[in-house]
């Protein structure tokens, strides 16, 4: 069905639009005291409408931020709405960090409104409240255990509506006229990037930015009102945000949450999203699961498994494409479907799943082939904060494995001599929030966006991204090092949870491994290995084997790619603890921050390079509740086989 | 602790309150009172008469001598040899000691039946189940929700009760319960056998109900960090007699409950 | 006659803490083998030990098979077990001797005795005395033998409580099976009794239900209570009959029983002489 | 596998809360009744309709009615033959003394004596718990045969204590063919069901179950002892008596004391045993199974028979179906005691989360 929000170009506006054309449909829903409680477009409007008459009342004007902490439900994006309607930027920020973290946020953008879930990010907010004087008021929504909190600055999100009601009976007309103020060139929102490097900054985004461009996109997959989105991962990373906040806002879709972290996978089913999106660590979380439940089903379930995943893997992909394939395998493919892969979409909450996307790393061909084989349209999608996600998009029927597909409508696309990509597109930001000098690198004076990725056109215009340009080095002899290409090679096996590939300026590749515990032990268990946690598993000898096997594996399929067969991993070690982003080892969004982990892990690296077999390692360790430990261990350094390009071909 | 909730006057009185079975005197003239929205432990070493003293106020068990007197929605009344059905009707509700959960039913169908007294249709309008019986199990089943997400059991719902592990079967019981929207809740030690963080949970919980709800909750428990932490005053018992009776502090000081725990001759 | 019976019931219980419907059934297989063989000519004698044998694998078996697996199981479940016990025995027993009613001579005269009948005016026949004399007898060796030898210690251990019993070491499976075994004998010598007296016939199975009369009066766990309860029932029944039979129409004999049993359960739930049941909070 | 529940949430809780939630039991069910409700009266032919299926029906209901019992309240009886017995003589009564009342008010006021009955026998169950309650059932259970041989007027003093069942006729409507019998049958058994579907859900059901669990808890939070367990033998015995009265009036045609034996009770038991303890549906395939037993024994003798050429006599086929019988009841109580309703539960379950075990 068409898009109909003709000239509507900001998102309050929409929203009037959206209750005025389809009042009655439902915009979100909320997994809550056991049933969906559904909020229509009309109840939802009149929300923003009362929430936005309260902030007005409590001083909140043109210009001001408003952050937003807490899990996906729908008074989140009411604030955001209504923020919105007064002409203020809604400043979403991570649920899951740490109070230290959002300090900065605050002070950089003298944020003085807040809304908060609950008791948790009340009490950060409370503790990091010396460092943010500017931070005035602090609305929450859930009153749970906070009836003795006396805090002036106090104040719960249902006396905030009741508020917004009253000032809204006296002067209905005051917001009508705020919302018609409001421009496409406003600032739509702030997004704060995890930045593998330094301080984060504040991405700024117009309502125009992120309209276009959800447009374009929604145009290009036939979105309309009656499709429905998961929204289960944090808020306050665009990637969720576009498809819970500014698709639905453009084409009118209900967007569901689920009732708690744990219950993600019981609500996807019983919702059954028709338009999902997946990070790759996802996927491969739920491929994990997969292949482990399959492992103790009973054999006549798993022979059945394996025999039409063999057919899946071969014809799938083809048949979802729409390729020729014979009439045998494709009536195979039909009795496979009702036997395997129909059940298995269906207790994965696949069934309806029309579009699919993945982004936000590289995905490993073999996992993304997987999901295909299976009768799921899951396609790579490439995009960041700036430059409001979508860039390019995989259009069906031209699906492949390693690239992320052409440019959308609307962006031009160039390479500089170092093969780093620019971008112009009507989705840029419009600049880092008070740091003028950092938005001068990366949006040059034409308006192209310097998006730190190296990647190559592929012969049929496909975009190919292989890594991030600094990352991207040589070898000693020159051939090309792609550090994340190896590692998602290595994560695509099930046992191996992440990798980080040294090489650039060296003689030869090495790489830390982290095995992934709940596959291991589940692994070590059927062989009667008895272990006590992640470190003694991690000096086993079977799974040191078990490990090197995988890396052979993959050494076997770079001996076939010639420009950077030399790159082969030649020596490992498996890391006594996984690396956790409280230790800053990860970015929130669990993207390995290499610099920080290659001189944290100095002595390990010159083990490795040293030709030693073991090494001792004394670390700092902070656990879950803060309190910080020491963890020692020997680690074992092991030699993987590495393949001569002629040989791979008889190993594969 | 500052109390949300303001401490009102007596809503239960317990006097001389006697109980032998045959030859074992498991109560000797207690007497002792709890006042409203009050969190009052009863303490004392095994075999002190704990348990038997919330039998009888909970109508299990009939006292040969003494009086027992709940101010019940304003009215004072005294309940000499009343059954258990009764002492639930006044709004009366309890946890055992070892877990009496119904095994063959669902979580969500044990709490419900904390609810029974609530319910008004007649079998007959039950079985037609369309109408005003409809009505009021939706009703009911919406005010169970509540409770479920206060004690945060959401994710247990349909799993029968059997299944549980024992922490979670304590709190089922817990919910079951405060569906009944006591005025009275006898905890009968709600964290025996548990763990640390358990522990904590449970503490949370006993807070949270006698803060959001208003609930009077009279505990026994033997550890004493716990009792120390959340209750308002404490009755100590030894041998079924009552030889201490105060706030937390008070009752610590106090030589006679010292010695009644370091097990001084008698 | 009945607590002859009721003895098998009780001393199942006591060991097991299983109603044993099937007894009857027992009672009537082990009759009707007793009086198959001695028709096929064997020795009366050789035909007894060759019956008790047989009776006492059949007693092993029944252990092993139906109630070792039942261990745990509420008491209903193991009173259904037996029930469809009783259905399997009667099958087998009919399946293997036919199912026409023999006559069983033990050679006892069966006839009242004059002196007696002059003098009390009370139809005992030697019989009677006979059958209570062994009736004696067995009473005497069970009491002596749960009371004393370390066995019939054992014995009630294991009915009180399985998991205590084992815990104490007391080899569980062999002290049912002897259990099962001695009902088997027992059953044997009421079959013989019962058959003796009217013949051995299909009726033999339902005596069990006028056993449980017997057992809640006397209490189940208990010997003597067998015993006691047995005559008062049985007086009771053909009392009740010349009586209070006439006024209502006669034929009440089959559901008098239980009126008593009924009465006396709503006054003292554990019968005569057994444990009080407690049930603690 | 046949299961696509992805999609199916609900947003009210009388969504949730209704018998089927997944639609694609609720396809099944109403595809199953449509079978039973069209199909069946046209195509079954009468040997079919008059030998099995109007028993199972009727055996169902009166499973059905001592699962409330047994099953939910945790009474156990073994007198359901004497309520049927009411219920039948009952009815004969009504039917014959008062014409005008019509053939279904008759049932219902037969079902409400045998009901009376029930609590009478009900009244022990407050004293004595359990095992021994087993008595008080099996007192009534001969009183009540007794009774009926003795007072002349139930039997409206036919000498051998035989009555004809009368026509069954409403509104000018004769139910004589088996078609109309087995459609009468039918619906008086799905609207009983559905009624002992909704008590069992809601408040009553629970209170059953509270006291069958622990009764001691039970009665601490408030649930009235006297009431729930009289009531679960009312309402057991008033599903027994209309069974009783179906029993004879489109089932025997005639029927005498004897019909209603101890035997009868302990089949019905068993039905309970096999089928489920504790379910709706577990009556009916209990009832299914013990019905069908004996004829696919039957079957599988002739076919044996005439395989081997031995003429295998009657009387040892009635014996052998004995033996298999109570091997069957002992098989059951030690494999699943739960009996076929819960590995029904299990198989749905698998189905559901298939093609993982877990």
């Amino acid at each position: 069905m068409s898009i109909d929000i003709g000239t509507c170009d900001t998102f309050p506006k929409l929203l009037v639009h959206h209750a005025r054309v389809r009042g009655a449909l439902p915009a979100i829903r909320e997994k809550d005291l056991g049933i969906w409680q559904t909020w229509t477009w009309q109840q939802f409007a009149d929300e923003v409408r009362a929430l936005a008459c309260g902030l007005a009342a409590q001083g909140f004007k043109r210009g001001d931020h408003l952050a937003l902490v807490g899990d996906n439900r729908p008074r989140i994006y009411a604030a955001m709405c209504a923020a919105q309607c007064l002409g203020g930027i809604p400043v979403p920020m991570y649920q899951d960090a740490a109070a230290a973290e959002m300090a900065f946020p605050i002070q950089n953008a003298e944020i003085a409104y807040a809304v908060a879930e609950d008791q948790e990010q009340v009490d950060k907010l409370l503790e990091i409240l010396p460092q943010c004087p500017t931070l005035k008021h602090i609305y929450y929504d859930e009153p749970r255990g906070m009836r003795h909190y006396a805090q002036a600055q106090l104040a719960s999100y249902d006396t905030l509506l009741e508020l917004g009601r009253e000032t809204r009976a006296r002067d209905p007309e005051f917001l009508e006229v705020e919302i018609a103020k409001g421009s496409g060139g406003d600032t739509a929102a702030m997004f704060f990037t995890s930045g593998t490097t330094g301080t984060p900054k504040g991405v700024v985004l117009t309502h125009h930015a992120l309209i276009d461009r959800a447009k374009v996109a929604a145009d290009l997959e036939g979105l309309g009102e009656r499709d429905v989105v998961l929204a289960y991962l944090p808020p306050a990373w665009i990637g969720q945000n576009v498809f819970s906040y500014a698709q639905p806002f453009v084409t009118g879709y209900c967007i569901c949450c689920p009732e708690s972290a744990e219950t993600v996978m019981t609500d996807m089913r019983e919702i059954g999203p028709t338009y999902y999106f997946a990070p790759p660590r996802v996927l491969e979380a739920l491929l994990t699961q997969v292949s482990i439940r399959m492992e103790d089903a009973s054999s006549l379930k798993r022979r059945l498994y394996k025999a039409f995943m063999g057919i899946a893997q071969r014809v799938g992909g083809a048949l979802l494409d729409g390729k020729p394939v014979g009439i045998a395998d494709r009536l195979l493919y039909r009795l496979g479907d009702l036997l395997v892969y129909g059940p298995l979409r269906n207790v994965l909450g696949m069934s309806r799943v029309r579009v699919a996307y993945t982004a936000g790393e590289a995905i490993g061909p073999d996992l993304f082939r997987f999901y295909r084989s299976i009768g799921i349209n899951l396609k790579q999608l490439y995009g960041s904060t700036e430059t409001s996600v979508f860039v390019c998009i995989q259009p069906d029927g031209q699906v492949k494995a390693d690239t992320v597909g052409p440019a959308v409508p609307g962006v031009e696309l160039k390479f500089t001599p170092q093969r780093e990509l620019l971008i112009r597109s009507p989705g840029l930001f419009k600049e880092y929030y008070k740091n003028a000098q950092a938005t001068a690198e990366a949006k040059d004076h034409e308006g192209w966006f310097h998006t730190g990725d190296a990647g190559y056109f592929d012969p049929d215009g496909h975009l190919k991204i292989i890594d991030r340009v600094k990352d991207v080095g040589k070898l000693v002899d020159g051939t090309l090092f792609a550090p994340k290409y190896l590692e998602n090679k290595l994560k695509f096996f099930s046992y191996i949870k992440e990798a980080v590939a040294f090489g650039d300026g060296r003689d030869q590749v090495c790489a830390f491994i982290n095995f992934d515990f709940e596959a291991v032990a589940n692994w070590a268990e059927k062989r009667g290995i008895a272990y006590t946690g992640y470190t003694d598993l991690a000096s086993r000898e079977a799974v040191l084997s078990l490990v090197r096997e995988c890396i052979e594996r993959v050494n076997a399929d770079l001996a076939e790619e010639p420009e950077i067969a030399n790159s082969q991993i030649r020596r490992f070690l498996i890391l006594h603890k996984e690396l956790d982003a409280d230790d800053g080892e990860l970015t929130r969004t669990r993207k390995v921050r290499r610099a920080f982990i290659a001189d944290r892990y100095r002595a390990l690296l010159d083990a490795l390079y040293g030709g030693k077999d073991s090494v001792h390692v004394e670390m700092q360790v902070k656990y879950e509740d803060g309190r910080t430990g020491m963890v020692a261990a020997d680690l074992a350094i092991r030699d993987a086989k590495v393949y001569s390009p002629d040989a791979a071909k008889r190993a594969a | 602790m500052n109390r949300a909730q303001q401490i009102g006057d007596k809503i239960l009185s317990v006097e001389g309150v006697s109980l032998a079975f045959g030859g074992v005197k498991a109560l000797q003239e207690v007497s002792f009172d709890v006042r409203e929205h009050e969190i009052r432990a009863i303490i004392g070493p095994n075999g002190a008469g704990k348990s038997s003293m919330l039998n009888v106020l909970n109508g299990v068990y009939h006292p040969q001598q003494g009086t027992i007197k709940l101010r019940a929605n304003g009215a004072w009344k005294e309940f000499h040899d009343m059954d258990s059905h009764e002492a639930a009707s006044l709004g009366i509700a309890r946890t055992f000691q070892n877990i009496a959960l119904f095994k063959g039913m669902t979580v969500l169908d044990n709490v419900m039946t904390g609810r029974n007294l609530k319910m008004r249709c007649s079998f007959l309008e039950q079985a037609i189940w369309v109408g005003r019986a409809r009505r009021e199990e939706l009703e009911h089943r919406r005010a169970v929700e509540e409770v479920i997400d206060f004690l945060e059991i959401q994710h247990i719902r349909k799993t029968p009760v059997g299944k549980l592990p024992y922490g979670l079967q304590k709190r089922v019981e817990l919910a079951r319960a405060l569906a009944a929207e006591p005025t009275l809740l006898l905890l009968d030690e709600p964290m025996s056998g548990m763990n640390l963080e358990e522990k904590q949970d449970m503490c949370r919980f006993v807070l949270d109900v006698n803060d959001h709800y208003g609930t009077t909750v009279v505990l026994i428990e033997h550890d004493m960090g716990v009792v120390m932490d959340i209750s308002d005053r404490v009755v100590v018992l030894d041998y079924g007699r009552k030889i201490g009776d105060g706030t937390p502090e008070e009752v610590r000081a106090n030589q006679a409950v010292i010695d009644a725990y370091l097990g001084v001759a008698h | 006659m009945y607590s002859l019976v009721a003895l098998g019931f009780v001393l199942i219980y006591k060991a097991s803490g299983v109603f044993n419907f099937a007894q009857g059934a027992m009672v009537f297989f082990a009759a009707l083998t007793f009086v198959s063989l001695v028709e096929r000519g064997v020795n009366f004698w050789l035909a007894l030990l060759i019956t008790l044998a047989v009776m006492v694998v059949l007693g092993m078996a029944i252990e092993k098979v139906v109630l070792r697996p039942l261990v745990n199981q509420p008491p209903i479940t193991l009173f259904m077990a037996t029930i469809g016990l009783t259905f399997v025995l009667e099958g087998l027993s009919q399946l293997a001797w036919g199912s026409q009613p023999h006559g069983l001579d033990l050679g006892i005269k069966d006839v009242p005795m004059e002196w007696l009948a002059q003098s009390t005016g009370m139809f005992i026949s030697q019989f009677d005395l006979f059958a209570s004399g062994i009736a004696a007898v067995l009473v005497a060796s069970l009491a002596l033998f749960f009371q004393y030898t370390r066995i019939g210690r054992a014995l009630r251990a294991v009915a009180d409580d399985h998991q205590a019993a084992q815990a104490v070491g007391i080899p569980l499976k062999n002290i049912w099976a002897i259990v099962w075994a001695v009902a088997g004998f027992v059953a044997l010598v009421a079959g013989l009794m019962w058959g003796a007296r009217n013949g051995v016939q299909y009726a033999l199975t339902f005596i069990a239900l006028k056993a449980l009369p017997v057992l809640i009066l006397g209490g189940f766990d208990s010997v003597l209570g067998a015993i006691v309860g047995g005559l008062i029932i049985g007086a009771s029944e053909k009392l009740a009959e010349v009586y209070i039979g006439p006024m209502v129409g006669g034929g009440i004999e089959s559901w008098f029983a239980y009126v008593i049993a009924l009465l006396f359960l709503l006054v003292r739930p554990q019968g005569l002489f057994g444990e009080k049941i407690i049930d603690r909070v | 596998m046949l299961y696509r529940e992805a999609g199916q949430f609900k947003s009210t809780y009388a969504e949730d809360q209704q018998i089927f939630p997944i639609r694609q039991d609720r396809v099944a069910v109403a595809l199953l009744l449509a079978v039973a409700f069209v199909a069946v009266p046209l195509f079954a032919n009468q040997y079919w309709l008059s030998a099995i299926l109007i028993p199972f029906l009727i055996f169902s209901l009166a499973a059905l009615g001592l699962n409330i019992l047994t099953g939910y309240a945790g009474q156990l009886s073994l007198g359901t033959a004497a309520f049927m017995a009411v219920g039948a003589f009952m009815a004969y009564n009504f039917v014959l003394r008062m014409p005008w009342l019509g053939v279904i008010p008759s049932f219902i006021l037969a079902g409400l004596c045998a009901a009376g009955v029930g609590i009478v026998f009900g009244l022990p169950s407050l004293r004595i718990k359990g095992f021994y309650l087993a008595v008080a059932t099996l007192a009534c259970q001969f009183f009540v045969l007794w009774a009926i041989q003795r007072w002349g007027w139930i039997t409206n003093n036919s000498p051998s204590g035989v009555i004809a069942a009368q026509k069954v006729e409403i509104l000018g409507y004769v139910f004589d063919t088996p078609q109309r019998k087995y459609l009468l049958t039918l619906s008086i058994v799905a609207v009983l069901a559905l009624l002992a579907k909704n008590l069992m859900r809601s408040e009553t059901g629970r209170a059953f179950m509270a006291v069958r669990d622990m009764d001691v808890a039970a009665s601490v939070i408030g649930i009235p002892m006297m009431k729930t367990k009289l009531l679960a033998f009312a309402i057991s015995s008033f599903y027994c008596g209309v069974a009783g009265a179906l029993y004879a009036y489109t089932y025997l045609g005639t029927v005498e004391p004897e019909a209603f034996t101890l035997d009868l009770s302990f089949r019905i038991l068993f039905m309970i045993i096999i089928g489920g303890v504790g379910s709706i549906l577990g009556s009916f395939l209990g009832a299914g199974f013990i019905i069908l037993l004996p004829i696919f024994l039957s079957i599988l003798f002739g076919a044996l028979s005439h395989a081997t050429g031995m003429q295998i006599p009657h009387s040892v086929i009635s014996n052998l179906e004995l033996i298999i019988f109570g091997g069957l009841i002992i098989f059951f109580l030690i494999v699943e005691p739960h009996g076929l309703a819960r590995q029904w539960q299990i198989a749905k379950e698998k189905l559901r989360l298939w093609p993982f075990p877990h």
